[in-house]
């Protein structure tokens, strides 16, 4: 039992961190790239597979480098710790997951996503679905060899830019049924696209069909274990991502503390203001172990694999509320104001519970999987 | 132990009632419940109306043109003004300067300053907090220089709340540099369009401009506007500090987020039920109306005994951090009931008059924002840490 | 509005005091008390009843001289400042309940309780009862013109040494039926009694009966009211209770923490421990007023009154756990010992939790009485 | 990273549960799993046992008779020996005095006293604690005296768990005055039963007997028994307090206990289910069980990076504190489970052999009592207090 990186995965990490690092200098500037009209830089996103960031999370089966547990922690905590807004969560891992447990699919599909030229989103949620796994209400609509699509998907990650749109949408049964909904890919210009930015500086978008057609890419049965093993991928590069935050945020308030004076003494020389921080250090650890073991049960059977997602993605949730409120808190009025960078981590890794499941929906599946 | 609001308490929330209905624009409590940027006009619109009737100096005493109305009165007062969807009463004239003035004040002062604030002709900025020192008054900078008949004023005020409507701003400032901190300082009243002033804009983290910084370079003062005696400020200014804490708990406004809570939980779906029904969720809505309820009637108690003529100065502190609890936990649990519906930020929503289509319901767009902000809560107005600071000192005696 | 006490209920209040006072000097005796004999001291629970401490429990109505929510919150803050064993709760508020709210109840019986001169002990939860409400196995076997009980109630507190016991059993139904059961008198010559002490030093009973002849005081629809407002009178009275234990724990660690040195000062000039203090003193606060809307409302319709208790027993709950375990861990290693009192403070906060409904149970009720 | 057992490990984990169910007696372990109270027999009779396997001296070298395991061996033999329901190995001589005696004892006291410890001859006891030196040692006042070939020690000791069957007790004294505290401090090694030691029981919370006051007049102490060099136990007394803390979390009683507040839980109804289906007391379960399973992997991390030879200063630190607060907040669900079945007090029942009928289950009996003692999980050992100043220096150099 080992708990260190190989060598080749440190280089992983080390590559992946000088390039985004050099590009998000001082991780400043989030918001302006999703705010731009292409709503990510295309020249980065380039760099990124050509150095690797995407293949690291295509398994070998697939052509690509990686795909493990460990692979896809190490490439989210660095985009938790730059702000990362590039597609790597719709294009690198929703819609990979999704196309790679769906039957018959031509790894030629899989390198276009990795090389970058083609980007992916994956439409699940509408606007009630919640957190609801099967909930769907999108219509799909067999004529004869052709399926048509019509409905709502509200809250596609990048779903604006993306090339093609993977999501659900159901033929039959009623609309919690865990039978009778498939998975499509549809063509982006056969869409009523509304885009918008996300509360924490990310890029969304409202997509409307009305019999648009489509291609089925899985159904029924199939359809719900791809959706599963999407939706759980999801949720575990997310808490890989939130790690990557959150030690920013410790960082960054620790320096604070060490350097803004009140009443003639560094604030962190102040004992309640010391406690509160081993408080948050250690929930920090103690997220950090829990991705770790999803990370190293990723490949393990669904029950044992969901079962430790879902602790992450419940013990990411609460620790990274507290995460976000106690260092906002320790700094005080500064941590208010936009120029100061810590509200954007902040904002992330309370943003972060609202995608793929929060807390307590992950902590329900934590019992359901671990047979209470 | 009584619990009920006497009978002329209740035909006194009732004309509050009736007024309201009749005197709040729809226009404003539209903004107000949809979170929608307000501008000067729109405060001052309500003010005005509440001016006319008397009914804007609610804390002031009958001879200034006060309410002269008992704690009881003001809470019911400040109950319906929230539940109404009402702008609130801009306080840094009112409830700020207005009683350092009365306490404090020259006889000119008073005369001048005073009805000013009641017809609202005045916009009071507070300039109290410096970059340097948040929490720690002691340690401010901003110096004024005796000139002969006025002050050369240098230095730099921040977190001035709605500064960008204000004429006037009091400032706290340094008149004596050799002495203890707190025994150097002075309370000046200053135009704010004098020459050297420059009011910039604070942008918070949910990109909304209502904090200021305030520049002040060698800003002529007259000594007409030194409020009490010099080198008195720390006085002054802890006085200001301690008056009227009574809605320091935002019980009023907690209500009504928790109703909000209750109906949208209502609204929701989980598992193909409203979210209310869901026991874990519900429960964490339960606690927190029970918390609230507590609070209530803690915050009544405190009204009483200040009432009785005991300021409530701990029950204060414990207030205002038990309040901003409660508050940043409901709009917790609200951005939490909506799932990915929080999402979306759509500035524009934030506009008067805006009518597009919302992603999600429209209830659903201020809800992630106003978690964010209302993290300020504990922050603002000396931080929960501060408050505790204070009990310690005074109810511990450690 | 006010929140002061009239005169003749300060009166009473410090009469009371007085009287627990010279009684339980220092507080320390409450477990040699309780493990005599005869499990309460005969002596003072007389002078108890002397000076009005049992009859401000009973209306008017019934010949009492109180009964308000506010007389009960008054006695019961003393009974928990002083840690009283003798029976109040159960015969003072759970018998009185449940007989004043029986059908054609005498005075007479009500005044031998009040008189000190007959103790009722009052017996519902079973072994597995747990908090629910009407899940009742002991039968009651109605024969001609008389009734019989068998079945046995487990936690019955001062079970023992009471002369009657009012208990509940049931004739038809299942287990869980708020119908078919009733509220029954029977006397504690005819029950196999089994005598112990709680783990907070107090006294209860295991009683058993085969077919022990009864006598009925109300059945069914009355039964259930009945028994909703006995177990809603002691609820709110160990919420009252609670807080005047809540208190001394609070000015005991207050206490310490001002003249207890470590590191060459007082512990209670380190920071992080005032903060929590401060943390603790709130909660009281809350609790306190929390108790007190209830007992306002005590005379209220029965939605209004079982709401306000819950709200105040969930909160009790919770802050009496919070004092127990603060007050213990700020003062460090001397509260650990059986010579220091504290833990008989603690102990008791925390077992009123296991009484009448947990913070958990009442906080499903809450949600009940408030429509959620 | 890799997260699995090696096959040697795998194996050696067999091996240790094939020992134990031969050789750890059903009587001892009942004991263990019913709560009931150990005497001093009980201990030394598995103790002797692993000696005689040699497996006690778990964290020795292998040429001091210790086993030379790996952490995750060690790691493995502790899951095991917790799951089999063994009584503790009592650590003062094993764990404490034995790693402080290997690397500052002489020759002699080493070859002396080494052996005896692995031969259960000597029962050590701690002379740590004063009653006015709870977490701060640098205060303690027990002194000794000089006089030519021994010292004259007078003091009081106190929190010495099991001292009530200890033969020897090592205990530090202040053998100069005239210095910075922390330079006077020196380490005795005494034996229990020398003129003027008196051992007297302090009684817990929990009505139980296991830790001492031990109060010293005018002992005599030989030189020989002083460890290392005079005046500089300071050194040796932080040696032994940060050496060895790999079990510091409790993980392996952590598990077991969650193991049992399930199964009771599955046994124990709530409204007619079963109260592990409802869904609030399951999700205070459920996430106390995703803490555990957390703060395991941040163990095994700290352990593993203890193998590749950095010292866990810090992580030993927060393990020790999550470690409280997970046994503590498994310990109230217990007792919470059972609901009014926590009230009966039954002390016989702890007794060896007792088997009356109990009120309730047989193992609703000890969870109150339980939940209240370990409340000292927090308090012992450097209360968690301690332990956050200790980080926040070392980590945060503040």
């Amino acid at each position: 039992m080992h708990f260190n990186l190989s060598e080749e995965r440190k280089m992983l990490k080390e590559s992946c961190d000088r390039l985004l690092n050099d590009h998000y200098t001082q991780y400043k500037n989030h918001h302006e790239v999703s705010r731009s009209e292409t709503g990510f830089n295309k020249k980065f996103w380039k760099e990124c597979s050509e150095i690797g960031m995407l293949s690291a999370l295509i398994s070998p089966n697939f052509n690509g480098l990686g795909g493990t547990g460990e692979d896809i922690m190490i490439v989210f905590e660095l985009i938790g710790k730059h702000l990362v807004v590039e597609p790597f969560l719709s294009s690198g891992i929703l819609s990979i997951t999704s196309l790679t447990n769906s039957k018959d699919i031509e790894t030629s599909v899989l390198d276009e996503i990795s090389s970058a030229s083609k980007i992916y989103a994956f439409g699940h949620s509408e606007v009630d679905t919640r957190y609801d796994e099967t909930y769907i209400k999108t219509k799909a609509n067999y004529k004869n060899d052709a399926v048509f699509l019509t409905g709502q998907k509200s809250f596609v990650l990048n779903g604006d830019f993306a090339d093609k749109l993977i999501c659900t949408a159901r033929f039959s049964g009623n609309d919690f049924d865990q039978n009778g909904f498939g998975i499509y890919e549809i063509d982006k210009t056969h869409c009523d696209i509304r885009s918008y930015n996300t509360i924490d500086g990310y890029r969304a978008a409202e997509l409307k069909f009305s019999e648009t057609p489509a291609k089925e890419l899985c159904k029924n049965s199939d359809a719900y274990n791809a959706l599963l093993e999407t939706l759980y991928a999801g949720a575990f590069a997310l808490s890989a991502e939130s790690i990557g935050a959150m030690q920013v945020c410790f960082n960054m308030t620790l320096e604070y503390l060490k350097t803004r004076e009140q009443f003639g003494k560094p604030i962190g020389s102040f004992q309640a203001l010391q406690h509160r921080m081993v408080d948050v250090m250690i929930e920090i650890e103690q997220a950090k172990s829990a991705v770790m073991l999803a990370a190293g049960t990723y490949k393990a059977d669904k029950d044992t694999k969901y079962k430790n997602i879902s602790a992450a993605k419940n013990l990411v949730g609460r620790a990274g509320k507290l995460v976000a409120e106690e260092c906002i808190q320790l700094h005080g009025g500064i941590a208010m104001t936009w120029e100061y960078n810590l509200h954007n981590y902040a904002k992330r890794l309370v943003m972060i519970d609202h995608l793929m499941g929060d807390s307590d929906h992950h902590l329900e599946k934590f019992k359901l999987y671990s047979n209470y | 132990m009584d619990f009920n609001f006497t009978q002329d308490e209740n035909e006194f929330r009732q004309e509050i009632k009736d007024w309201l209905s009749e005197n709040l624009s729809q226009r404003i409590s539209n903004k107000v419940k949809k979170f929608q940027r307000l501008d000067k006009n729109d405060y001052e619109e309500f003010m005005k109306a509440l001016s006319a009737k008397g009914w804007l100096a609610v804390n002031w005493p009958e001879e200034h043109g006060g309410t002269g109305w008992s704690n009881t009165q003001k809470h019911i007062f400040e109950e319906e003004i929230v539940k109404a969807g009402a702008p609130r009463i801009v306080p840094f004239g009112l409830n700020m300067l207005g009683p350092v003035l009365m306490e404090f004040g020259n006889e000119e002062q008073k005369k001048y300053y005073l009805p000013r604030i009641l017809n609202c002709d005045d916009w009071w900025a507070q300039g109290y907090s410096e970059p340097g020192s948040g929490s720690d008054l002691a340690s401010l900078k901003t110096k004024a220089i005796d000139n002969g008949d006025h002050y050369i004023v240098n230095g730099q005020k921040t977190w001035t709340t709605l500064g960008q409507f204000a004429n006037k701003i009091f400032c706290l400032v340094k008149t004596d540099t050799d002495c203890k901190p707190q025994n150097g300082i002075s309370f000046l009243l200053i135009d704010i369009d004098s020459p050297g002033i420059e009011v910039r804009p604070i942008i918070t983290l949910d990109g909304e401009h209502e904090v200021n910084e305030v520049w002040l370079k060698d800003v002529k003062v007259s000594k007409e506007n030194l409020l009490g005696e010099e080198n008195k400020g720390w006085t002054y200014a802890k006085y200001l500090l301690t008056h009227e804490r009574t809605g320091i708990a935002g019980v009023p406004n907690s209500k009504s987020a928790i109703n909000h809570l209750k109906v949208i939980a209502r609204k929701t779906y989980k598992n193909g039920k409203p979210l209310i029904q869901d026991p874990l969720f519900s429960s964490q809505i339960a606690e927190l109306e029970i918390d609230l309820k507590a609070m209530e009637i803690f915050n009544l108690r405190a009204i009483s005994s200040a009432e009785s003529g005991k300021a409530p100065v701990m029950e204060s502190s414990l207030l205002k951090i038990k309040g901003s609890i409660i508050r940043q936990k409901t709009s917790d649990l609200l951005r939490k009931a909506i799932g990915p519906q929080a999402l979306p930020y759509i500035s524009e929503q934030f506009d008067e008059g805006w009518n597009q289509e919302t992603i999600g319901p429209e209830y659903a767009g201020p809800l992630a924002k106003q978690y964010f902000i209302y993290r300020k809560i504990s922050i603002y107005g000396g931080s929960n840490e501060i408050q505790k600071n204070i009990v310690a000192k005074s109810e511990f005696r450690m």
